[in-house]
This record gives structure tokens, C-alpha cells and sequence, in this order.
């Protein structure tokens, strides 16, 4: 396995999520991976493939299906001196493994007044697109970044997938880490200028309207970005908590209007929280309401065409910013 | 019941009702194997789990249930659904993601259910057909129905908390709940020999003070007559029952897994005890005609076959759909 | 125990919510109670006291401490005939049993485009304000109405303890059933108007500010109403799915301020989807931007001062009103 | 090891041994009644859960353990905490909800906690102790530290899926997990018994494969001996044990539950067999004087109450603390 430096330019997103495990395995002997099937398996999505090779049976750690217990045991490990990145298949099986990350991860330093760390990684793979049926198909960012104290970081890029593990691992706080499946195959570039964890990237500069997203949907955006008749700045928001408005704020400010989109359910959703904060800083500077884009609320559906038909696409985000345009 | 009563109930089984066991194999045979060249295809979409391999589990189990009883069972969930009567046309059809699927498009392989043949869904979260499952013993018992209901779950499953649970308030409340095991050795990649100290499903049942026992679950015919045992069992109020079904799944977890996790004499010495064999040569010695079963196996191709003939040529779900049955009036 | 019509006007809101659970065991045999200490016990808030003695083992069934097991049995039981009332006892242990909620009661109406029913009332005590910690003060409502599939209903007033009790058991559709504790020793009329779930009540008409809440913080919200100089038109959402926007928007419409007041915590809580769609829909008609007010983002404190100092106040409800009114 | 083994360890146990063991529970015994009579005057804020009645299993596991081992617990951890030699002042600081409170006053009696002093905190979720606490041993284990975990837990909490999954962990991983039950028959209103068919806690490790014994939890020297030998097994890397401690719970659930679920010869057998006054009487069978006891608990006494007389002069929190320590940096 090589190291940063030697990622391919073009390297796949998933092969930066390992690339990510990996540095943080070698240069902290605290580091461990823990899930099921992410050992000599190499996890069902090939996520960890290598690292059981490379780390050995102590540091990569196939675990049985009783996530309450071994995610909890990373929460209780994590306080006493590991620096667990645990996996959680898929978000939707957050339902029976919550406790431990809503009421133990989450709280331990603060009910303790700082005496407790709880430096953990929850790796979770979430998304719709693939009819995996309305129980692995969840976008529940949204309830994590309601939380206090979690960290939610979504890495939309490659470049991220690698850099924001390792700032996750990095971090003295429960980071939630969620990687979109669709994302896994994709390629581009690993080498990307490096953002702090909290901090939002323009991703592409524009006049028109200010399209926040993150996760999978910036693909959507840059491509909506390129077929819209309006020019989109579209800012990938790279976590939720901590939520980087600034970098919203001053984009709003210039083109007077934003969108937001984003894969989970629209209502109720983590794009409510940013809209209706912008909508009270910038009430005087918006040209046009803030709109969401998000889908609608219905269970996933297995079939594909119907899944497809739920889902935003390039084609209503450029639509609905040409709306906004048109409005004001 | 004891080992004994159990072989002397299978001496007794007549010909005929393995006949009808083989069948019903049959046809989860010719369903999973098409399933899995379809899905392999990209004809099917989705996660696909065959039960190839755990036929005798499925027959054996589903046979043994009356009209009105109820089924929860997993992820790998088709032969409980054909062996409890679902409609092969529209279990096709709804793998297919086609708007006259059972469930209209919208459960898939993982959530394909039909609540009218007591089949409570497939299910793709591990370990949540037994709370489910437990949940229905209680309609059951609080109804007075003298309904049976069959959780299914893997050996994998036996490491969830929604077991222990489950398998305790079925315990406690004296519950018609039949829990069925089928232990297959693997949890995806994982031997779940590695994943417990004491792989045993059923020594666990002493845990929470109710009766086990574990069967070859690669011979339809013991199935079948634990399981009509264990089913009156919990129909005369004697409380739950935890069958443990040795087997074995040929394919890999989801299709396409090459399954290097497996040795291959194990693959093999599995495959040479291939559930519809052994019920064949049963019946081939009790004086069946080979042409006769043969015979069946076709009819089982052809019905399977007709499915999908039909399912391609069905349209996807109207778009409508994807914005009914969220709630309720 | 008495029927509805002899409730006394002046009654408890826990007595109210145990009526609501009596009447429901009453009318109809597949109604059933199930939770730890729900029988004999009569509860540990003693809010089912007395069902057991009157309805006996089979109606009324207490539970071991296995909230994933008899929550997911109550799920099942409701796919097949019983209208299960499950209780968890603090809404927190959520934690611990998410996934019958989430990922079945939820979705297998849908995932069987119909074919099952699920009629189930979780229900659960919730909120802060009484030094119960961080693992026993939270207020999660934002997470349920979040999936589609989960109606969420939150009586605020004595009348709806038992008439949304009656309602939700009679849903056929699974309903979260939010009991803040602190409303449990209020006393009120029995005997108001009764509207159906899924219908907000204007609890007080006013010009000034339209104030949108819901649970415990109506009491705050009203008092905020005596006390404030402006005139604050209250309304009580008592569901937030199905949410009443119509009732919102035609009070804004009026007022053109809005302000939402909750006791969870703001950042991506249930009032920021309030403020999204309020601001598009209203986007001209709004005078003042869209305000809310809730928790700030720190797990709940055990020391009853700090406490106090984090849950919004009638003091400061009165405050951040006239803050909008003087804004334009 | 065996019943035997312990039987003759606690023969062996010295004077000087039951005299420490006896002054930590004596410390116990004092804290806990007058925070019992604090709270039933106001003086304490929120969840109150006293451990009056079950000092010996406090005492005696926590001084089996050693500077660095771990301790996971409870709702009812406050015993647990003391004997494992947390400040009391900082401790009755924290039950008065003040600044100087060892967390602050932001954690409480349910959330009580000194990782200094290698207390992971009690706990207000039933059974989170258990995965919290494997997950200590196995950082013992993979840092190589030798340290032992200790995880405490109700016999109620045994009916979580928590429970299950983590002795599971525990087992496969080999961890220097001490899983400690102190079975005191009662969860909440609940009497334990009928919630499970099989009410021996220490019965069910066999399902795990893992070994355990049940004690006397109301003999301080026989849980003691009991639990240095299980935690020198745990280092030495044998693996995790289950000690199940049966006792009883003197007051309520919480303070002012008047227990009508509980029979009243019941409660009365309990009582006298106080686990002070066992040990007591074995002391003075030994030769200690009753005055060098009644020296103990006085002194116990003494400075409970200075920590209350201090606790009441303390102001509450800054209003920063609020919002200090959401994260780290
Ligand atoms: C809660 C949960 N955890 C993990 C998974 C992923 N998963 C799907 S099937 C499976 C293995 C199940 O093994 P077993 O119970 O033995 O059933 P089998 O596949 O062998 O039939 C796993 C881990 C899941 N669906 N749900
Ligand atoms: C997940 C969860 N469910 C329910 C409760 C409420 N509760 C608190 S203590 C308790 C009883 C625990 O009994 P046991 O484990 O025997 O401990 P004991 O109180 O007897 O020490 C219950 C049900 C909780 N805190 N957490
Ligand atoms: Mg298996
Ligand atoms: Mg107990």
C-alpha cells in the first residue's frame, strides 16, 4: 500500500477511504478497525480490503453481528486509550446500535467535564440508488447533526474520502463518517487542496445562486452546474457539525439566493437547519426564498425506476436554480 | 420431544408426504437457481440472497405450518415464501421491481411478504424477524387463535440483541413462537464458528429455559416431522420451541461472492448431501419411479420459467406508486 | 375509574393520558398495554395505574428490561391484530430499540404497498427541567418526523393527553406518542374543543407575533403571552407529522412575524423545517425573518441551574417576541 | 474455580483483610443513608438510586481490583465509586449539583465518574456498562496493559440485548473482562423472577462458554476472595468471568418507592443478614474489638457528613459550564 503522497491523481474514492484507514493504522498504534466482515474479508463492500493483511488480527478486527456491543465497545475502548474507527454497515443499522453513539459517545466528556475522550470513528455507508430497499437506502445525517457533541462529516470527493478519515481519526471528539456508496467507484483527483475538518469548499465558483449540498449530490450539482443556463456556486459542505455557514453566508450574500440539496428526506431534514438559519441572518439580502431540494417524503422503494424518480438530479437542481433566477 | 420420538416420527412418514416435500423443494430449486443466473444477468436488481443448498429448512418447516399461521423470516427469505404457498408469478414479479409484483415494486427480494399467506416479510435487518415473529405468537395468543408463527433467522442472527430478547419474552410469556434456526456455518464472510465460543444454537435455548432441538436440516423429511412436532407443540399452549437446521448455503452471500472464506472439501462434502437427493433416493427406495420426480423438477422449471416470461413483459410500477401506501386512512 | 365525560375540568394531564389509555382498552379488545413496570406497578410515572388491576395480565403486560425485543413484539403484534400501546419509558432508551420503529413500523406498510397495517403507539416520556442528566432529558421528536411512515403527535393540553391517545390508538398507522414529563402534575380543562390529529390549535389569538410550539413549552408560550407587550397569536401544532402548515401560514399571514419556540435543541430540530417552509411560502409576506428558539446544542446538564438557564423561557419567549416586533 | 476453592479462600481471609473491607463498606453505608435522607429533603437534585443493603459487593470487588483497572457501572454506582477510592467530598460535591462536583455538576448521581481513578462512570442506560466496559479490556488487551475491566450490572439488565452481545465480545475477543451481577432480585418494581425462566444469572455464562460463580454478595471476604481470584485470572489472561453476587436492595428503586412488590419476610431475611453486620460478626469472632468498629463507621460517618457540610457551602456551576466540554479540542 503506498502512502499519501502516491495516490494516483486518479484515484477511486474507495481506495482513498483505505488509503485514509491505512495512514492512521501506521502512524498510530492506537488505531484499530472494527466491523463485520472488515478483516481478511475486507468488508462487503471492499472498503478495508488490505488492511487485515497489513495490520494483523489485533488492529483489524472482525466482529460478530451484535453492533450494540461492539459499537459500544468502541465507545468504551476509545476512552481508555484506542482511537477506534468503527463501521456500521450501513446507516439504516444505526436503529439497533443508536445507544452508544446518541447517549454514550455523545455525552461521556460532557457529563464527565472534559475527563473522558472519546476519540471514535463511526464509519458508516449510506444511500440510495442501488434498490437496496427502504431499510439500506437511509440518508439520516440529519438526526446525528442534532446531536451535541458529534461530529458529522460527509467527504463527497476523493481527495476527501482520504483527508477527512484521517482528520476524523485525528480528532479528540465521536465523529460520525458517512460514505455515500454511489460514491465508492467513482474516480478523481486525490491531491485537492486540503480543508480543515468544519470547514465548506467551493466547489465551483458562480454568480447566479449559491447551491449548498454535500455527500453524493455535489456530483449532481457540478453537473446541474454545468447544463444551467444560470451560473451556480455550488459549496460542498463537507460536514454538518460542525456546520460552516460562514463560507454560505458570504456566497449568499453575493448572488442573493441559495438551494439546497441534499439525498435524505426533505422534511425535517439537515437542509432546514441551514435554511432557515440563512433565511434569518440574510432576510434583508435574498433576492429569492431559500428553496430545498431533497426527497420527498416516502420510505425508499425497491424498484429502480421509482427509486430514481425520487431521487434530485442534475436536472431539477438546474431547473429549480433557474427558477430562482427567474423569481428575483 | 426427545431424539427418538423424532427418528420414530420420521420411520412413519409416508411417501406421499415427502413427495409433496419434494416438490415444494422442487420448486425453491428451480427459483433460487434462476434467481441467481437472473440476477447475475442484471435482470433482477438489488441485493438477491439464495437459500440454495437449504431447501429441506424451508419445505421441511413451511409444510409443517396450518393456514392462518404466520412466517417472519430474513434476508434470505424466497423457499420460506414458496414453501408457505406465495405466488410464484408474483414473488417473479415483484424481484423483477415490476408494478404487479406482490408488493407492487416496492419490497424486493429482502422485503417480499404477503401477509394473506401469513408471510409477515422478508427482512433485511439481521435479527429483526424474531421480535416480529414473537409479536405475532402474542397476536396469536392474546387473540386466542391457536396460530402458530415460524420466525426464521441464521446462525449470524443469534449474535443480535433482538435474539436474546426475543427468544426471552417468547420464553416468559409461554408464546406459540417457533424459532428456526438455519444454521449455515457463515454470516457473509465470517465463519460463526469463530463468532461465539459455543456454536450450538440449540444448547442456547436452555439459556431461557425452553426446549431445542437440532435436526439435519438437509433431510426435509426430519425437518418436516421436528417441525410438525414442535408446531402442535406450541399449538396446545406448551410455549415456544427453538429448532436448530444444519445446512448450508451453496452460493455465496450475495451472488457473485466467490467465497474464498470457504474450504473447499466443507463446500463439497455439503454439496454431495444436496437436500433434493437425499429426499430422492428416499423416495427412489420407497418405490417412486426416478421419471416421477423428474417429472416434478420440470413442472417446477416450467412454472418458474412461465414467471418470468411473464415478469419481463410486465411494466415497471406507474410513478404513482412510489407515493402510495406511505400511511394509512 | 371513570369514563371520559366524567373527567373532572379541572383534571391531571397524567390522569387524562391514563383515561385516554382506559377508554382505548375499554372499546376495543385488541388493545393492549406493554412496558417495564406498566402492570401492577402502574408505571413508574404512574401513568398506567390502576389498568392492570382493571384490565388484568393479558391487556396490560409488563416487560423485562428488552425494549429492541418487546418493541419490535408490539410492532409484530400490530401487523396482526392487537393495537398495541408500548411504552418506552424515557424517549433516550430509543437508543436501545430504533430499529422496530425505524426500519419496520415505519416502512412495512409501504414495503407491502399496503398489505400490512401497523396500528402502534409508542409511546414516550420526554424533556428536561427535572436534573434527570443527559441520557434522561432529551427531546428526539425531530428524529421521527424525519421518517416518513411515523405520524408524531405531542399533547400539550389535559383534553389532548386522552383525546390524542384516543386518536393515535385508533390510527391505523404507526404514531410516536410525545409525554413531557413536567406536564404530567398539570392541571386543565378536559373539556375542550376537540380537534382531529393532524390539526394545530390556535391556543390564544393575537396580532403582533405568531408563535408556533408545541408539548410543554405551550405553558411557556402562553404565560409569555400574558406577560408580553406584544400581542402573540399561540398556536399549538400538537402533531409535527402530519404537520398543520395551513394553520401556521394563515396566522403569519396576519401577524408576518414568526417565531417557533421548542424545548430540544435548535440546531436541526423540528422547528427549523417550520422556519424553511414558512419562509419560502411567506417569503413576501413575512415582516420580520423567521425566529426560533430552543436548546442550545449541549447534552442536558445535570445541576438544575444550568438546566434552567438552557430551556427557553416564557421570559425570553416575551423577549425574543418583542425583539421581532421591533424589528419591522 | 470452584465453590470449594472459594470456600476455602475465605477461610483464609485475614483479619486485617475483612478490616479494610469492612471500613469501605462502612464508608458506603454511611454515604448512602444520608444521601438517601438529602434527597428525600430536596437537598439532592434528580435520579437518586442507593446501593443501602449491597456494600459488600462494592467493597468487595472494588478491592479486588487494581490502580489502572477499570470500573464501568451503574445507575446504582455510588458503592461502586467509593470503594474504588473516589474523593467523597468531590462525589457528595457532584450529588449536590456543584461546581466543585468531581464532573462539574453536569453529571450527577447517574453519571458519576472519575476515569482518573479508572471509573468510567455509572450509567443511566440498563446494560450500557456491559459494552462499555468490554471496550475498556480490550484496550487493555491490545495496549498490552494488564489491566482489568470491571463491568457491574443489575440482574435486570441481563434481559438487554446489550448484556448478550457484549459477554459475547468478551468471550471470543479473550478479554480481562470482570463481569459483576449483582442480582438483587428486584428491577425497578419487577421482580426478576418472572421475567426470565431461568432466574440464575451465573448459569448463563455457560451459553457464552465462559466461566463464572455466584457468591454470597452479602459477604464481604467471600466476594472479595472471589473476585481477586477471577481478576487475577482476567490478567493473566484466562480470559472474562461472571461473577454473579446475590443481595438485596434495602430501599426503593428510587428514594420514596415504597416497594408493595416486595413481600415483607422477604425484605426482613434481607435485612438481617446486613452485610456489615456479617462481616462484623466474623471480625469479633476474630478477635477485633466492637469499639475499633463502631471507631470505623463513626469515622465513616464523620466524614460523609463533612463532605455534606461542604457540599452545601459550594456554589453552583458558572453558567459556562454549560457549554464547556461539548468537545474537545
Ligand atoms: C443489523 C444488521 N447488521 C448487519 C447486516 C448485514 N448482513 C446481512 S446478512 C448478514 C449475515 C447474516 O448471517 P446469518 O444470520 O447467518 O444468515 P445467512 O445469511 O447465513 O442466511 C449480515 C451481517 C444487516 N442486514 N443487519
Ligand atoms: C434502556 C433502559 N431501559 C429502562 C431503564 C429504566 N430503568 C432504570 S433502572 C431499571 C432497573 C434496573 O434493574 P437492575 O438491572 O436489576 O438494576 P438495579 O436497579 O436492581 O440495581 C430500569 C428499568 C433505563 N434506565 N434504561
Ligand atoms: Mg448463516
Ligand atoms: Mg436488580
Amino acid at each position: 500500500m503506498s502512502t499519501a503522497s502516491e495516490v494516483k491523481p486518479e484515484a477511486r474514492y474507495i481506495d482513498a477511504l483505505g488509503e485514509g484507514m491505512a495512514l492512521a493504522l501506521e502512524e498510530d498504534e492506537r488505531v484499530i478497525v472494527l466491523g463485520i466482515d472488515v478483516g481478511a474479508g475486507g468488508g462487503i463492500f471492499r472498503v478495508t480490503k488490505g488492511l487485515h493483511e497489513r495490520f494483523g488480527d489485533e488492529r483489524v478486527i472482525d466482529a460478530p453481528i451484535s453492533e450494540m456491543g461492539y459499537v459500544g465497545a468502541a465507545v468504551g475502548a476509545a476512552m481508555t486509550g484506542l482511537r477506534p474507527i468503527v463501521e456500521i454497515m450501513f446507516m439504516d443499522f444505526v436503529g439497533v446500535c443508536m445507544d452508544p453513539i446518541l447517549n454514550q459517545a455523545a455525552k461521556l466528556r460532557y457529563m464527565t467535564a472534559g475527563a473522558l475522550e472519546i476519540p471514535v470513528v463511526f464509519r458508516m455507508q449510506t444511500g440510495a440508488g442501488r434498490s437496496a430497499g427502504a431499510q439500506h437506502s437511509q440518508s439520516l445525517e440529519a438526526w446525528f447533526a442534532h446531536v451535541p457533541g458529534l461530529k458529522v462529516v460527509l467527504p463527497a470527493t476523493v481527495a476527501d474520502a482520504r483527508d477527512l478519515m484521517l482528520d476524523a481519526v485525528h480528532d479528540p471528539n465521536p465523529v460520525v463518517f458517512v460514505e455515500n456508496r454511489r460514491l465508492y467507484a467513482m474516480r478523481g483527483d486525490a491531491e485537492a487542496e486540503r480543508l480543515p475538518l468544519g470547514k465548506a469548499r467551493v466547489a465551483r465558483p458562480g454568480d447566479d445562486v449559491t447551491v449548498v449540498t454535500w455527500g453524493q449530490m455535489l456530483r449532481e450539482c457540478l453537473s446541474a452546474a454545468e447544463e444551467s443556463e444560470a451560473s451556480l456556486e455550488v459549496i460542498d459542505l463537507r460536514s454538518l457539525a460542525p456546520l460552516d455557514l460562514d463560507t454560505v453566508v458570504e456566497s449568499v450574500r453575493r448572488s442573493g439566493r441559495l438551494l439546497i440539496v441534499h439525498e435524505a428526506v426533505q422534511d425535517f431534514g439537515a437542509g432546514a437547519e441551514i435554511a432557515a438559519r440563512v433565511g434569518d441572518l440574510l432576510f434583508d439580502e435574498l433576492r429569492t426564498p431559500v428553496r430545498r431540494l431533497g426527497a420527498p417524503a416516502v420510505p425508499m422503494p425497491f424498484s429502480p425506476d421509482l427509486e430514481r424518480a425520487l431521487l434530485p438530479t442534475s436536472k431539477a437542481i438546474s431547473s429549480a436554480a433557474e427558477g430562482l433566477k427567474a423569481e428575483g | 420431544m426427545s431424539t427418538n420420538e423424532t427418528a420414530a416420527g420420521s420411520a412413519s412418514g409416508t411417501a406421499t408426504e415427502e413427495f409433496d416435500l419434494f416438490a415444494t423443494m422442487a420448486l425453491i430449486r428451480a427459483f433460487e437457481t434462476r434467481v441467481s443466473e437472473l440476477y447475475r444477468d442484471s435482470e433482477i436488481p438489488g441485493f438477491v440472497h439464495t437459500s440454495l443448498g437449504q431447501e429441506a429448512v424451508a419445505a421441511g418447516v413451511g409444510s409443517a405450518l396450518a393456514d392462518g399461521d404466520y412466517v417472519a423470516t430474513t434476508h434470505r427469505g424466497h423457499g420460506h415464501c414458496l414453501a408457505r404457498g406465495m405466488d410464484v408469478e408474483a414473488m417473479m414479479a415483484e424481484l423483477f421491481a415490476r408494478g404487479e409484483g406482490i408488493c407492487h415494486g416496492k419490497g424486493g427480494s429482502m422485503h417480499i411478504a404477503d401477509p394473506a399467506k401469513g408471510v409477515l416479510g422478508a427482512n433485511a435487518i439481521v435479527g429483526a424477524s424474531l421480535p416480529l415473529g414473537v409479536g405475532a405468537a402474542l397476536s396469536s395468543k392474546l387473540l386466542g387463535q391457536g396460530r402458530v408463527s415460524a420466525a426464521f433467522f441464521g446462525e449470524g442472527a443469534v449474535n443480535q440483541g433482538a435474539f436474546h430478547e426475543a427468544v426471552n419474552l417468547a420464553a416468559i410469556w409461554d408464546l406459540p413462537a417457533l424459532l428456526v434456526c438455519e444454521n449455515n456455518i457463515y454470516a457473509e464472510f465470517s465463519d460463526s464458528r469463530r463468532m461465539t465460543r459455543v456454536p450450538g444454537v440449540a444448547d442456547r435455548a436452555a439459556t431461557y429455559g425452553i426446549e431445542s432441538e437440532t435436526v439435519d436440516g438437509n433431510d426435509v423429511l426430519a425437518v418436516n416431522e421436528l417441525a410438525l412436532a414442535a408446531a402442535a407443540r406450541c399449538r396446545e399452549g406448551a410455549g415456544p420451541f427453538l429448532i436448530e437446521a444444519e445446512t448450508y448455503r451453496w452460493h455465496g452471500h450475495y451472488e457473485g461472492d466467490a467465497q474464498p472464506y470457504k474450504p473447499e472439501h466443507e463446500a463439497t462434502a455439503w454439496r454431495e448431501r444436496d437436500p433434493l437427493v437425499v429426499s430422492r433416493t428416499r423416495l427412489l427406495g420407497t418405490g417412486v419411479a426416478a421419471e416421477q420426480l423428474d417429472e416434478i423438477e420440470n413442472q417446477a422449471s416450467t412454472r418458474v420459467e412461465a414467471s418470468i416470461e411473464r415478469a419481463r413483459q410486465l411494466p415497471p410500477p406507474e410513478l404513482e406508486e412510489a407515493y402510495a401506501d406511505v400511511y394509512g386512512e
